[in-house]
């Protein structure tokens, strides 16, 4: 599938392009600035730098791929075990493993720049100089989208998820990183919150342009003959369709709260899963766990986002983001 | 190293899947992209049955390659391994693969000593085919709990592997671990260049390690862990190795692995 | 299955108790006062009044039944429709639907004194002296083994939940509960909030002799066709094994938190998820959306747990609980 | 009201499993307590796949009772019914049942007048067989999209019941909704003691209400709602009854229901 932004002519008025997409809908966004083939982008850490699916799918076809979370410097991440299953979900505590910002920058954004997709940068770190450091070098680099900053990861053990409950921390940060970089500022939210949006406001107000929400569901599980928790880090993060109706809900929140955009995942497998999250108030999507599951799943999901479009005849996504009925 | 084919995801029918030791099964299907491709130690990540509780896929070695088919034996584990075993002919599976690195064998071997604890023995069995292939003389060492659970004794006979039994109760051939075999073979045979190829638990592979190592021998190991994507993205399933400039980093099982040099392991 | 509870013979002293536990392990527990044939209970909201299941099992050989909340006077509950199936998992609203503490002593109670079971009543309401009505109601009942206290109904538009995420709230109406009746106060935490342990703790400090650990974590579903909520609450709450790692993470944490017991739920559907929260740190556990899938999943349950106690050969539950092993 | 038996739970095995109509199955088994047992207008809760994502049972209405075998038809609505088709002779399922209340017949209808719509008329076969048992004058309108989607009016038909069908494409019979075959039905015969019996989507119910209303017949519905437990704890599967004494109450589908008096539902 090409997506029908690359075949729509520039001339069109807009009453031609309405006629049109009577039976080509559009699947263009533009969400926080970041302008995108199609809404569906591929979550942190569920996608790696890309080249490893590439056997799959064409990355061109993605609206944007997020990166896997990357810090000041490489990080060697948890013991393993790292990751269990769970009902209709999955545990994982990898503890941000990564190649560090240089390392990222050097072998893994070239390779990248050969796609005509964009690439959102995830961000962590224990401390804001971190963050401010390697939120720097990206803007100073070539082929950066935007910054995903991950103040919700709940693998480590100071910074990142402190960060996401606490309404002072996140404003402190996001004004930080914000003063650092031009390129859209995304914020991604953690779920493990009384209210999500106190945290939202709270970024927004310190200048994020769109927020994601939801990071990974702080959960266990213990092997019941060793006594043992299924995980090294004996916490981890849940996520996939165990979570899904928890990230609704989360998204739907924040949408009555706040006026950036939202990127909205958890359990996101389908493209009619993608729908409820659109419907919640979500301007785009990614997908996390289902990667795993289909490689394809990506893809899939914008196959499926179309077709539900061109069922109910509607001519873009911004129709469908937060129209909630509420009888 | 022989450079790794396309990986793909296909969705294919069952064509058997039976009982052919006590727990254990053999289910065979029709892959023939995979079948033409799979080298030996390589995997494939099995989804098993879409949209159930079961959200993740299983990895499972590719056990033979007949034309355009594929086997994989596999032990009963838990839910998915149950599931799997309940599938008939013509239920459908999508497969992945092929995936993970393959042994090395850029050195010959003399002889290729293949260790194989439990259902470890199903990830050396396209490796005994390719060093039978390559005339490479290979001996195998098959432990398992009982006579009930052995496994592939058959298989690696047929295609003329000179192949060791030890039992955990003895009920049938050397009575005790099959380490003890290695240690055996090692003390009372006269080798010339020999290496040891081995995948069964962690126990069994850390005894070998030690034994490999003790002796200089060169010794691989096809590691295992529960795997997210199998595809490299998820950091899911790593195992520590120790870097020639020392300190260790964790590296995936599922890509630069599963097969690891033993010396390398930090276990 | 009759539990070793009833063929014990009393003179029997510790070692000779010990010798015989060996091939017939005790599934005795007292927890909070509450004297257990076994520490499995119903929760509450998902096993009636307990006449629903006679047809199924002998509610004698429950260790506790939890009642449906009560409240001060009925109420009719939401409107539908009030559930929604999501993966492994269901959302619900009902909007504690009930007869009232007065028509629960009139039409209920009687019938459960019939039984030698443990009768534990789970009350709720939207102002303190609600709360404070119901529970001198129930003191003053017979056949009450316990209150449980919920702070934590996602369902309610005042009261419930406010109560749960706010630890001065919860003193205050734990304290005052506590002053009203000499029963075995359970208090019922919520999974919807950043740090339950402070909540934990502050039940603990106000006087609750045990916690029920978790209610149901608040989510939502969206019909993709009407574009309307699939609950006519818009939101529920999520229950069954998709929260089950949320569950055994707040056990533990409320473990390390607290030196009351924990009654462990979320997710329960076999002997196997229960030892799970026993080595997390509950001393009992509740089964609740499992009986709706399987009518005899509370004794099943029992079973299991019995089988894995033989298997291991562990003489009791307490040998069991917060054992969890950190390598 | 007759009283209602104790409710089993059991586990047995699929017997036949066929597309009867488009997009429609009958699924038989033997369930001899349920078969012995159950009214018109019971339903069982069937427990498709033990252990996958899915995690509630489904309810259905016993269609036929046949010795010690029930028959259920259904409808492909979503992932349940999607599993549930794809069920073979031999698979097993879990059966809790006889559930809820049964039609009022405590005042003989002439005639009795039952109006399914799609695979509403499954709720209605039972109470149809025991009319005819009865000698009760009996009366089928049967509802549904088109000729392939018609499902019962053989089996109506088998049992002697006078069997009109409204279809909305006019394939087949009156063309249009089978509300309009009722309207016509009062309208042109000359009826001494009729009652409605109905069953089918929310629509066709509210219009059958008032069609009831309107003339003074006595309606009983057959309603249907989500339901968790089916056993009357869970308060899901409730719908909203107007209550003698003015205001109303919310009633479980599954325990005062599934068939209540069309005067006393609020849409
Ligand atoms: C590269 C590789 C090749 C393998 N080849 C074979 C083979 O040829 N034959 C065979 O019998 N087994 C093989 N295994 C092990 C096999 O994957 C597991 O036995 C199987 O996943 C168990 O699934 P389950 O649902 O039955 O068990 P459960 O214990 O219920 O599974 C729970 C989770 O743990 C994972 N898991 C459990 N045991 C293992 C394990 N030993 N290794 C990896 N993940 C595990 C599962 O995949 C699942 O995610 C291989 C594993 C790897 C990594
Ligand atoms: C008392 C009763 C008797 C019924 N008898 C029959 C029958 O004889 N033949 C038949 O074809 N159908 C019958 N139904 C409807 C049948 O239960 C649903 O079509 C079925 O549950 C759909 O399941 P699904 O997983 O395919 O659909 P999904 O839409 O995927 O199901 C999602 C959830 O909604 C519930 N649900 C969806 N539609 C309905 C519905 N109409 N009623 C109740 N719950 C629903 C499901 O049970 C499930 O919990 C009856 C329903 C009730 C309440
Ligand atoms: C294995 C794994 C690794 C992840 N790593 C990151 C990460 O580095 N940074 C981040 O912000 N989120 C990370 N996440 C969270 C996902 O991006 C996503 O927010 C979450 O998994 C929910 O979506 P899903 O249910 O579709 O997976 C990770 C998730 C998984 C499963
Ligand atoms: C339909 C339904 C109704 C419930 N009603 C109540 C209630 O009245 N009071 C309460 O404290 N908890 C109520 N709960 C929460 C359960 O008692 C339990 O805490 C929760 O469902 C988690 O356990 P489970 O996953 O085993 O169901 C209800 C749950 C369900 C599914
Ligand atoms: S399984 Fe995901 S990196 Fe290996
Ligand atoms: S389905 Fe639970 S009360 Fe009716």
């Amino acid at each position: 599938m090409t997506s029908s932004w690359q075949q729509k002519p520039m001339r069109y008025t807009w009453s031609e392009d309405e006629a049109m997409s009577d039976t080509h809908p559009s699947l263009e966004v533009t969400v926080a600035d970041i302008q995108m083939k199609n809404p569906v982008m591929t979550a942190s850490g569920t996608f790696g730098y890309g080249s490893e699916y590439v056997d799959f799918i064409d990355l061109n076809q993605i609206g944007a791929i997020v990166v896997k979370g990357i810090t000041s410097v490489p990080w060697v991440g948890n013991a393993m075990p790292r990751i269990f299953e769970t009902p209709s979900g999955m545990l994982n505590a990898i503890g941000l493993q990564n190649v560090g910002v240089d390392g990222f920058i050097d072998k893994k954004l070239p390779y990248l720049r050969n796609f005509d997709v964009p690439v959102i940068v995830n961000i962590c770190g224990e401390q804001v100089e971190e963050y401010l450091e390697v939120t720097e070098k990206l803007d100073a680099a070539d082929g950066v989208a935007a910054i995903e900053l991950n103040i919700s990861c709940p693998n480590l053990h100071c910074g990142g998820m402190s960060f996401g409950v606490d309404p002072k921390l996140t404003d402190e940060l996001v004004k930080g990183v914000r003063k650092k970089t031009s390129l859209p500022l995304l914020v991604k939210l953690s779920p493990n919150i009384t209210d999500i949006t106190v945290i939202a406001r709270a970024a927004e107000d310190a200048g994020a342009d769109g927020l994601s929400v939801i990071n990974t569901a702080l959960g266990m599980a213990i092997d019941i003959n060793t006594r043992r928790p299924q995980l090294a880090n004996i916490t981890g993060g849940l996520s996939g369709p165990a979570i899904k109706p928890i990230a609704v809900r989360m998204v739907w929140q924040v949408y009555n709260a706040v006026s950036i955009p939202i990127i909205g995942m958890g359990g996101i497998m389908t493209g009619d899963d993608a729908i409820e999250f659109f419907i919640a108030g979500a301007s785009a999507v990614a997908v996390g766990t289902a990667n795993f599951v289909n490689p394809r799943a990506s893809l899939d999901v914008v196959e499926g986002i179309k077709e539900y479009l061109e069922q109910h005849r509607l001519h873009s996504i911004a129709e469908l983001v937060g129209s909630l009925e509420i009888p | 190293m022989p450079t790794l084919a396309k990986k793909v995801d296909l969705s294919t029918e069952v064509i058997s899947n039976e009982l052919i030791a006590e727990n254990h099964y053999l289910l065979r299907c029709s892959c023939p992209e995979i079948a033409a491709s799979t080298l030996p130690g390589q995997f494939i990540h099995v989804l098993i049955s879409q949209g159930s509780g079961l959200l993740l896929r299983r990895p499972f070695t590719v056990y033979t390659v007949e034309d355009d088919q594929i086997t994989m034996l596999y032990q009963l584990i838990g839910e998915g391994t149950n599931v799997l075993s309940g599938l008939k002919c013509g239920d459908s599976i999508r497969v992945l693969g092929p995936l993970g690195n393959t042994f090395d064998l850029s050195v010959t071997p003399n002889p290729a000593i293949i260790v194989g604890g439990g259902a470890g023995i199903a990830s050396l069995m396209l490796l005994a085919t390719a060093l039978r292939d390559a005339d490479v003389h290979t001996l195998a060492l098959v432990g398992s709990m009982n006579q009930a659970r052995l496994l592939s004794v058959k298989d690696l006979q047929a295609i003329g592997v000179d192949t060791h039994i030890a039992t955990d109760d003895g009920s049938v051939g050397h009575h005790g671990f099959v380490t003890e075999l290695l240690n055996h073979t090692l003390e009372t045979r006269d080798l010339q260049n020999p290496a040891i190829y081995a995948c069964g638990p962690d126990g069994m592979l850390r005894a070998v390690t030690k034994i490999g190592l003790d002796s200089g021998i060169p010794t691989q190991l096809a590691m295992e862990n529960r795997m997210g994507c199998a595809l490299g993205v998820c950091l899911g399933c790593v195992c520590k190795v120790q870097l020639p400039e020392g300190g260790f980093e964790y590296q995936r099982v599922c890509t630069e692995g599963p097969v690891f040099n033993a010396k390398d392991i930090v276990w």
